[in-house]
């Protein structure tokens, strides 16, 4: 029962921590790396799920599950950071643009 | 990538005198609630007691049906098929959203390294430490072939599968991107998209030919179960590993580039 | 039993069809319009003669499209709604030829005819509905298809009279939407002709029948321009002549002043009304009205204005005709539905002629213009006159009925109101007549064509038309097919069920 | 309507004819072709109504369903009385008109109201039924205001708007009166028998409402503005058939709604009397020769009202009292309408010096008949007067007794001074217009001398036998009056004046000033620019600049909300409420 | 006779093998992206045909039995949502098909907008399998893919158009839709440890109360809120809609904010209706009468006009949660009903609003209220729409919403909660005003020359008048739409059976 319990806690504390991220840091990116944190949480907790009182996996459909839910944070994660990265490129290039003219920013 | 974050980084000290002080009194706020929610959900879960699981006994006499013996495996293609098709519809889904967004050049420098760490060579080629980068591909791309080939077709009875195949396959895409650009940039895209397209629609085409089997959508027929599944298996291996290169690549292939037109 | 219901959809077609094919219609194709118009007016007008011979021999059609097991649209065709279906087909014939007279060379013609019949076909709708969610249905169409006809011109006052029209028409659909919904809930379908709906929740629910009737009478108050919610009438005078007189004259004013009919008699039911005490305070209203509206009517200088006071302060006559809770005075009410219809419609037609014609919208304009334009002048003169209520015309009549009604009913103090709307009647309406007739002309009008008629034949025919009716219903009262023989039949079929 | 004869057929015609001919004849008069022939057919008009007087027997009735509430149409003894001396009236004045207004620019006009108002009349007479009376008066009273106002000139308008004034409040009265009757007889018919409920309220109503058209006293001031102004023919038509409606109108009604008119009596005779005197009192004060003559009908019709008390007082004489009021009727109806045509002859009579004096000669025998001279219809009327008064209760006799013979002094004294103020030829006409009218006049005159004479009823009344008491009863008032005439006159010449004291004609309407300094009518019906949608209570301008002030505010309160941090914040309160919620369901 | 269940999976198949074909073959992809969704809407009435009184209907993928296998569940309501979606994503498809033309057409060259409508056909048409995917859906874990489905394509297209602002907009819409999505499948798992069954029908009936349910509830209950944009979280749907291209905003707002809510209404209305506390009804009412006070209020604010059709969704939202607590309380069918036609009639008639106001921005190079004078003259068709949109926003008879507003007002009134009923006529008289602001100029007279320069295609405004026309006469089709709820009620009641009233 503890091995479950301390995945289980470790898991909440993670999903918190990733929740906190997303909502105080401004910075796009932070933003991104806290979902993936949440993700990782659910899925440690969907992990235990399937194990039994003694440790043993009995049930594997939370497993399907986690691996479901990988490859769909993924592939998020992946248009998250391309999304990033223009809106990252078009600021720089308009910052730049506005660097030559005034040199204030 | 980080060519263009730290540029980012930099507007944002800028911003920073600004925000101090009320920051600080919803961040203080929010985690304050974040906590509660913890603590309440740990409470919850612990206090829980283990309820008989419904699902597992259902599905311990159908393993055999199925056609696989790694459970997971199992459950991922055979019981919960039609899960694990959406799941590559996603994935085929980011490829799409990444492409339609830009259009990237992999032999651009600027794009894969940032100007701090190679300012002066535009070229890739030069000898020094690329030269251990071009043995490791000699070495190494190979070997992660076979070990992607191995991984994939050991989905069957213990772990391992498409995604853990597809995976290192991607990995391997993107060393070649790193090492290679030029050799990469001349694949025509009609062939990515192709390769991207394959695994979804093998998956769609064998669930539909399910039909004519007489059964329901994506219910193999029984006794050839297993080697539908490694069909499945193999297919989308491929197309994971193309569409996560795509996806670390960052956009479609510059069609200007292609028509020879050298220019950066 | 729907022996023909499918009579009444016709009816409501026959306008409805010409509708939106005169939307589709090209601006110049004017013959076109013409045709369907009248067409559309004329098949109207047979299919609902039609109707009243069925109901003269007891044929009862119904029509019924169940929307939501309980909720249901129900078209019926009984005396009551024979009386206002007649009048406005009637009238929207002669508005119709009088609006091609009038709008001759103005712009976007199709979107003008197609409002007009849309709104008729809703008021013909208004009339036939058989439960009072069609009623509200068809009651909120009204406004939908009002409001462009109102804003026709699109100046800037049109567009601000729209703004008025709007928030007042809407705010008291809301609120009739809010009453009938309360009510529906409290009893279920509120069917016209099953009596006693709301007999078993009497004892219950005395106050929110109360409250109910305040939201119903409020909202349908806004369109029949009882006392406070008069206010977008005089400004929607901006409309072009056919629409005020159509409208608001006919159309709007009278559905609101129906829709109290058919809450009052049908819903309520006069003894439970007046058990409740509703009855009184609603009198009361309709008097304050009544007095305001020519009060008002007589400080306008500009003639349709005055015309719309005098509309405000007529249509509350009806209203308290109802509330009197009198057989009698019902039936002087309803036949004051259909008189003062007609003789409100011929002095809009003869204030749209002089616009037209002579550019004359102010009534201190108006001196010596009988002399030329004796015949718009003579059927404006019969209109007033019976307006006032002189005997051998249609206002006598109704103001008859409803002295006797009130009598009867021992509400004294409503003929002493009679009286004072007479004679401010006569004040605001009997200057006119003078200067037009007796005084000479100060300003300078166009010259009259030689030979020509004084006006365009289809604006002078209409009115002549209205005028000769306003004098032959009164002569005629007591004839079998007049609308006070209508009225009687009404209420014995009332007191009958 | 089945199987009747030829003759009730006629009847049914004549009867619809009588009020039916001069509306059809306004038609053709509005017809611009035939306007010609029409005016010139003029006079037929009042042919149906005469041979209605004539063959129309009384118990025959047209009963039309469908006009306007269900008319009947019918003769009765009152009725052909009244219908008799009308007819004779509106005959004259057509004749005199037709040649006096032959070259008036706006005749047809004229004779389409006069028509009307002619159709009117008869109607009034002739209906059996409240409604009928009740139209044709209103009929009646607006027509006469097209006659009033003819000549276009500042005082006729002032006039006539006076006039309207009154007939409508006149019309509002009588409609309040006719639904309280109505209450109770719903039939509205003359002819039933049970008497009404009617109590005080409705006495005021009928006598104010009828007392308007009658001249009564408080409401009389409409009358001697209205004669001068306007023609000739129309004051004739006014003072000796249209005020007798109102006459007619009581007798109607009285008996119908009252439900004991006695006690109503004695302050209709006392208001009779009142009249009578203030009349010749005022018509003194008068140098018009019209306005004169007016208040000397004023004074007539106080003496007809005071008969109408002596009818209301005795029921049972009611009939004869009835038929005494319907002779009085007669002989003022003929003299006082050719009197008025006289006074307009004389005013065109400019040199002919013979014609004048046939004219005086003419007007100075009627002046006698009107003050009851013997031989004449007016001794007549005097006796019968005197035989009512004798019939009533103790008190009311003797004061009657004593002052009927007054009033005839009172006329006389009036007469006088009429003729003192006689116009002298202002303008001269054509001769054949002259002939024509002269024609017209002298028909009157005929109908005055010969009028009662035709009547059968008047036999009862032993008319002039040459016993010297009832001849001195006769010559002492005249003779008395003209004396007391003279000495006016007389005064009045030292003083260099028309008359001993000066009175604005219509004497309490002057107070009429007095309204419009003070401003109440001007406010009441001031046109002033309305401000733009008087109750602003929905008007969305104050919906809008509410919602603008609030503006920024709003705008700044939804950037807010774009903060992620405020959303997370939202968004953890909001899971854990429904936490809370679960726990405590 | 065919086997209406066995049609369910093509809803899905189809616009899948559409959106990989179209992206195989980018030249053909507005062929192929046209007749798949011709396909669907066919398939979807065909359906709705077939199964109309057979329904609720199973269908096992894999034919392995629910605690196994996934489920497809078919009842009223899914099929009224699936036709809904079918008909109005026809209707952008063929104004999208002649859309893009008109923008590549507009002179700034192939490059920019020709891969837009390469990439526009697949991206919808996965949409639209998330969206079939979602409605048909009868396994918790499923809807939450589809959720990332719908999730990811919608923010795909949000990002379309190139415009930065529209990217940082997709930025945000994503990182909400994940937070959205991450909640939801916390809450999944809590309730699979609760009691270890995925279908929804078995979990509905075995589910007990206790603190993990509570908190899977509650964060499935908000992580959906936050998707569905109800009133405080409202922040992401404005900008992602109005910088969206036209028919991808039209899509956003009528169908994707549907999709969220739907689930909303399954779960609140039908599944976990017997254990969810009477509380979190009038809270989600609360929210909603605040949405609809506060949308209303912000679209009168707004100058240009897709903002203000984009606050009017954030207000029409509100409509259908207070419609919430209404049908918890009242027993018969008729609120449920209703709430169905608000839902179908706002579809039309936002889609229509979008579609117009795209006409309008490409005709005149701006959307600018004030500025619309010349409307009428220039593009009749469209205004026209706009009209008529409107008045079927404003709930005026004879329009859907009219219909669905009656019925929620007689079954707030008789439940006994009149304020849901005052809330209702207040926001319509809101509704009436910030469409009024468009309205009116639409009868006014255009001062100067209409200074139009792209030539919109008459198929472009056809569309948009259709769906406004289609949500107008809504009414019509009510007998129909009243019977497939009516069944869904009577399946209903026998889970209700043991509902605390």
């Amino acid at each position: 029962m503890t091995i479950t319990t301390g995945y289980i806690i470790s898991a909440l504390l993670l999903f918190g921590i990733g929740m906190n991220g997303l909502m105080t840091c401004s910075h796009q990116l932070r933003k991104i790396l806290a979902v993936n944190l949440m993700a990782s949480g659910v899925f440690l907790i969907l992990i235990v799920t399937g194990f039994g009182t003694d440790g043993s996996a009995i049930d594997h459909v939370p497993h399907a599950m986690v691996l479901t839910g990988i490859v769909i944070s993924v592939s998020t994660t992946a248009l998250a950071l391309t999304l990033a990265c223009r809106i990252q490129q078009r600021l720089n290039r308009s910052a730049d643009e506005t660097a030559e003219g005034n040199d204030d920013d | 990538m980080n060519g263009g974050l730290t540029g980012m980084k930099k507007r944002k000290q800028s911003m920073k005198g600004k925000f101090k002080r009320k920051d600080w009194q919803f961040a203080t706020l929010t985690s304050l609630l974040i906590a509660t929610l913890v603590t309440f959900l740990c409470w919850a879960i612990l206090k829980e007691p283990p309820g008989e699981d419904l699902t597992a006994e259902a599905l311990a006499p159908l393993f055999v049906q199925s056609g696989v013996t790694s459970p997971v495996t199992a459950i991922l293609l055979n019981f919960r098929g039609y899960d694990t098709l959406l799941e590559v519809m996603v994935l085929f889904l980011a490829g799409l959203g990444i492409w339609s967004q830009a259009t990237v050049d992999p032999t651009n420098p600027l794009v894969f390294s940032s100007p701090a760490t190679h300012p002066t060579k535009p070229n890739f080629h030069g000898p020094g430490p690329e030269l251990i980068l071009a043995t490791l591909v000699r070495i190494l791309i190979p070997l992660m072939v076979l070990v992607a080939g191995y991984l994939t077709w050991a989905g069957g009875f213990q772990a391992g599968g498409a995604f853990q195949g597809g995976a290192l396959l991607g990995g391997a895409g993107i060393l070649l991107i790193l090492a290679e650009p030029q050799r990469i940039s001349t694949i025509p895209p009609a062939l990515i998209r192709f390769g991207i397209v394959l695994g979804p629609a093998i998956f769609l085409l064998v669930g539909v030919s399910c039909f004519g089997y007489g059964g329901n959508f994506l219910q193999y027929p029984q006794p050839g179960a297993g080697s539908w599944l490694l069909l499945i298996e193999f297919g989308a291996a491929i197309s994971i590993g193309i569409t996560l290169t795509t996806l670390f690549v960052g956009g479609r292939p510059d069609p200007k580039r292609l028509k020879g037109t050298d220019q950066p | 039993m729907n022996q023909s219901g499918n009579l009444l959809i016709f009816i409501l077609l026959s306008s409805l069809l010409p509708g939106l094919i005169i939307f589709s219609l090209p601006e110049k194709s004017h013959r076109i319009r013409t045709i369907l118009n009248l067409g559309g007016a004329l098949t109207k007008l047979s299919l609902i003669l039609l109707m009243i011979l069925g109901i003269y021999q007891g044929f009862y059609y119904e029509f019924r499209w169940t929307l939501f097991p309980g909720t249901d649209l129900v078209l019926n065709a009984d005396p009551l709604s024979a009386l206002f279906a007649t009048l406005s087909a009637v009238l929207w014939l002669l508005t119709t030829i009088y609006a091609i007279g009038y709008l001759e060379q103005s712009p976007n013609r199709s979107r003008f005819f197609g409002y007009f019949s849309l709104c008729v076909s809703v008021t013909v709708g208004i009339a036939l509905a058989g439960n009072l969610l069609t009623f509200l249905i068809f009651y909120e169409m009204l406004t939908l298809t009002t409001y462009p006809l109102v804003i026709h011109r699109g100046t800037p006052e049109a567009m601000a009279a729209g703004r008025v029209y709007l928030c007042y028409t809407l705010g008291g659909g809301a609120a009739f939407m809010a009453g009938v919904a309360w009510l529906t809930a409290l009893v279920g379908p509120l069917n016209f002709h099953v009596d006693g709906l709301l007999l078993p929740v009497v004892e219950t629910h005395r106050v929110s029948l109360t409250l109910i009737f305040i939201l119903l009478i409020g909202g349908v108050g806004v369109k029949a321009a009882l006392f406070p919610l008069h206010g977008w009438l005089p400004r929607a005078m901006v409309a072009p002549a056919p629409v005020s007189a159509l409208l608001h004259a006919v159309a709007v004013v009278k559905a609101g002043v129906f829709g109290i009919i058919r809450i009052v008699h049908d819903i309520y039911s006069i003894d439970l009304a007046s058990q409740l005490g509703l009855l009184f305070p609603l009198s009361l209203l309709t008097s304050l009205t009544i007095l305001y509206g020519s009060w008002r009517a007589l400080q306008e200088d500009d003639l349709k204005r005055r015309l719309a006071y005098s509309t405000i302060s007529q249509v509350s006559y009806i209203a308290l005709g109802i509330s009197l809770a009198h057989p009698l005075a019902a039936m002087g009410g309803l036949v004051h539905l259909v008189h003062q219809g007609i003789m409100k419609i011929t002095l809009f037609f003869c204030a749209g002629n002089l616009a037209e014609t002579l550019g004359i919208h102010r009534i201190s304009e108006m001196n010596g213009v009988a002399r030329r334009m004796p015949l718009t002048m003579a059927a404006f003169s019969i209109g007033a006159l019976g307006m006032i209520g002189l005997p051998p015309l249609a206002g006598f009549v109704s103001k008859w009925y409803l002295g006797l009604g009130a009598l009867a009913a021992d509400q004294g103090w409503v003929i002493v109101i009679l009286i004072t709307s007479t004679l401010l009647n006569a004040l605001y309406f009997l200057p006119i007549v003078h200067h037009a007739w007796f005084s000479s002309q100060e300003h300078p009008w166009p010259t009259r064509k030689a030979g020509k008629l004084e006006a365009h034949w289809m604006l002078l025919l209409p009115s002549l038309i209205t005028a000769f009716l306003v004098l032959i219903i009164g002569l005629l009262a007591n004839s079998e097919m007049s609308p006070m023989a209508w009225a009687r039949l009404i209420m014995n079929k009332e007191s009958l069920q | 309507m089945t199987g009747i004869n030829f003759q009730s057929g006629l009847h049914i015609l004549l009867l619809s004819s009588g009020a039916g001919l001069p509306l059809l004849f306004v038609l053709f008069l509005w017809w611009r072709p035939c306007r010609k022939t029409v005016y010139a057919l003029l006079p037929l008009t009042t042919l149906p109504a005469l041979l209605i007087v004539l063959f129309v027997p009384s118990e025959v009735v047209v009963e039309v369903p469908w006009f306007f509430m269900g008319g009947r149409m019918g003769i009765d003894p009152i009725g052909r009385a009244f219908l008799f001396f009308t007819a004779l009236v509106w005959c004259f004045s057509t004749l005199f008109g037709q040649a006096s207004l032959s070259d008036d620019p706006n005749r047809y006009r004229f004779f389409g109201y006069f028509l009307v108002a002619m159709a009117g009349n008869f109607g009034l007479i002739l209906a059996q039924d409240g409604l009928g009376f009740y139209l044709f008066f209103a009929m009646m009273s607006f027509a006469a205001y097209g006659l009033i106002i003819h000549d276009d000139t500042p005082e006729a308008l002032r006039a006539g708007r006076i006039y309207l004034g009154l007939v409508i409040i006149g019309e509002v009265l009588l409609f309040a009166a006719l639904l309280m009757i109505a209450g109770m007889a719903p039939g509205l018919l003359f002819s039933t028998g049970q008497p009404g409920t009617g109590g005080a309220l409705l006495f005021v109503l009928l006598f104010l409402g009828f007392g308007i058209k009658a001249g009564a006293l408080p409401v009389h001031f409409w009358l001697p503005l209205a004669h001068p102004v306007a023609p000739t023919a129309a004051s004739a038509v006014l003072s000796g058939a249209m005020i007798k409606a109102g006459l007619l109108g009581w007798l109607r009604f009285y008996p119908l709604g009252l439900s004991n008119p006695g006690d109503y009596g004695e302050i209709v005779i006392v208001l009779g009397l009142i009249a009578a005197f203030y009349g010749v009192v005022v018509g003194l004060g008068q140098r018009e020769a019209k306005t004169v003559l007016a208040y000397s009908s004023i004074s007539q019709m106080g003496l007809m009202t005071i008969l109408t008390g002596c009818a209301m007082l005795t029921p049972t004489y009611r009939a004869t009292i009835f038929s005494v009021i319907a002779l009085y009727a007669i002989h003022h109806g003929l003299a006082k309408s050719t009197l008025f045509l006289g006074t307009g002859l004389l005013k065109s009579s400019k040199n002919q010096y013979s014609q004048r004096c046939w004219l005086t000669a003419g007007l100075i025998f009627i002046a006698l008949t009107l003050a009851g001279f013997p031989f004449t219809s007016g001794a007549m009327v005097k006796t019968a007067l005197k035989n009512v008064s004798g019939s009533l209760a103790p008190p009311w006799s003797g004061i009657l007794h004593l002052l009927l013979p007054l009033t005839a002094v009172a006329t006389m004294v009036l007469m006088v001074h009429f003729f003192t103020v006689m116009p002298t030829g202002k303008a001269s006409s054509s001769k054949r217009k002259q002939w024509r009218e002269m024609l017209a006049w002298g028909a009157g005159l005929l109908g005055v001398v010969a009028g009662l004479r035709l009547w059968p009823e008047a036999a009862r009344f032993h008319y002039g036998i040459l016993d010297s008491a009832v001849l001195w009863n006769g010559l002492w008032p005249i003779l008395m009056g003209s004396v007391i005439g003279w000495l006016i006159h007389r005064m009045a010449l030292r003083a260099e004046k028309e008359s001993i004291f000066e009175l604005p004609p219509g004497d309490i309407v002057g107070v009429e000033g007095y309204w419009n300094q003070r401003k109440i009518i001007p406010w009441f019906t001031s046109i002033q620019q309305t401000p733009p949608g008087d109750t602003q209570i929905f008007g969305t301008p104050g919906f809008i600049s509410f919602f603008s002030k609030y503006q920024g505010e709003l705008g700044k309160r939804e950037k807010i909300l774009m903060r992620w941090k405020v959303i997370g914040i939202l968004y953890l309160t909001l899971c854990l409420c429904l936490i809370v919620l679960f726990a405590f369901y | 006779m065919i086997e209406p269940a066995s049609l369910a999976p093509w809803l899905i198949i189809i616009p899948l093998a559409g959106g990989l074909l179209a992206f195989l073959l980018p030249s053909r992809s507005v062929l192929i992206g046209l007749s798949a969704t011709v396909a669907n809407g066919l398939l979807a009435l065909a359906i709705t045909f077939y199964s109309i009184n057979t329904i609720p209907l199973e269908y096992a993928l894999g034919g392995w039995p629910p605690p196994a296998g996934i489920l497809l569940r078919i009842d009223g309501l899914t099929l009224v949502m699936l036709t809904m979606t079918a008909i109005t994503g026809l209707a952008i498809s063929i104004y999208a098909q002649g859309y893009f033309p008109a923008r590549i057409g507009s002179g700034n060259g192939v490059s920019r907008h020709g891969p837009q409508q390469d990439f526009f056909w697949p991206l919808w048409l996965m949409l639209l399998a998330g969206l079939n995917g979602l409605f048909l859906a009868g396994d918790l874990f499923n809807l939450y893919v589809t959720l990332e489905v719908t999730a990811l394509a919608a923010v795909a297209l949000t990002a379309l158009s190139g415009k930065h602002t529209s990217e940082v907009a997709a930025l945000r819409y994503l990182l909400v839709s994940l937070l959205g999505s991450l909640s939801y499948l916390f809450g999944t798992v809590l309730l699979y440890r609760a009691c270890h069954v995925l279908h929804l029908a078995t979990l509905g009936a075995l589910i007990v109360s206790s603190p993990v349910v509570w908190s899977g509830l509650a964060l499935i209950t908000v992580g959906l809120l936050l998707k569905t944009a109800l009133f405080p979280m409202h922040f992401w749907l404005p900008p992602a809609h109005v910088n969206a291209l036209t028919p991808v905003s039209a899509i956003l707002s009528a169908l994707v904010i549907k999709a969220s809510f739907y689930l909303i209404f399954r779960f609140w209305g039908d599944v976990f209706m017997r254990i969810l506390p009477l509380g979190g009804y009038s809270l989600l009412g609360g929210l909603g009468a605040a949405a609809v006070l506060w949308g209303g209020i912000q679209a009168l604010r707004q100058k240009r006009l897709k903002m203000l059709i984009a606050y009017s969704t954030v207000a029409q939202l509100g409509y259908l949660f207070i419609a919430l607590p209404i049908i918890r309380h009242d027993a018969g069918p008729s609120s449920r009903f209703a709430l169905v036609y608000l839902i179908i009639s706002h579809a039309g008639a936002k889609a229509a609003m979008f579609l117009a106001a795209g006409n309008v921005f490409l005709h005149f190079g701006h959307d600018r209220i004030n500025e619309l004078a010349g409307v009428k003259d220039a593009l009749p068709m469209t205004s026209f729409a706009l009209a008529v949109a409107g008045v079927s926003l404003m709930g005026l008879p004879p329009s859907g919403g009219f219909i669905g507003k009656w019925l929620l007002l007689t079954a707030s009134f008789a439940s006994g909660q009149w304020w849901w009923g005052i809330i209702l006529i207040a926001g319509s008289l809101l509704a009436v005003a910030y469409i009024y602001r468009v309205v009116r100029h639409l009868f006014t007279k255009a001062p100067g020359p209409s200074s139009g320069k792209r030539q919109v295609a008459r198929t472009m405004e056809a569309s948009s008048l259709f769906l406004a026309v289609l949500s107008l006469v809504m009414g019509i089709f009510a007998p129909l739409v009243s019977k497939l709820i009516a069944s869904d009620a009577v399946s209903l009641a026998s889970l209700l059976a043991g509902v605390v009233p």
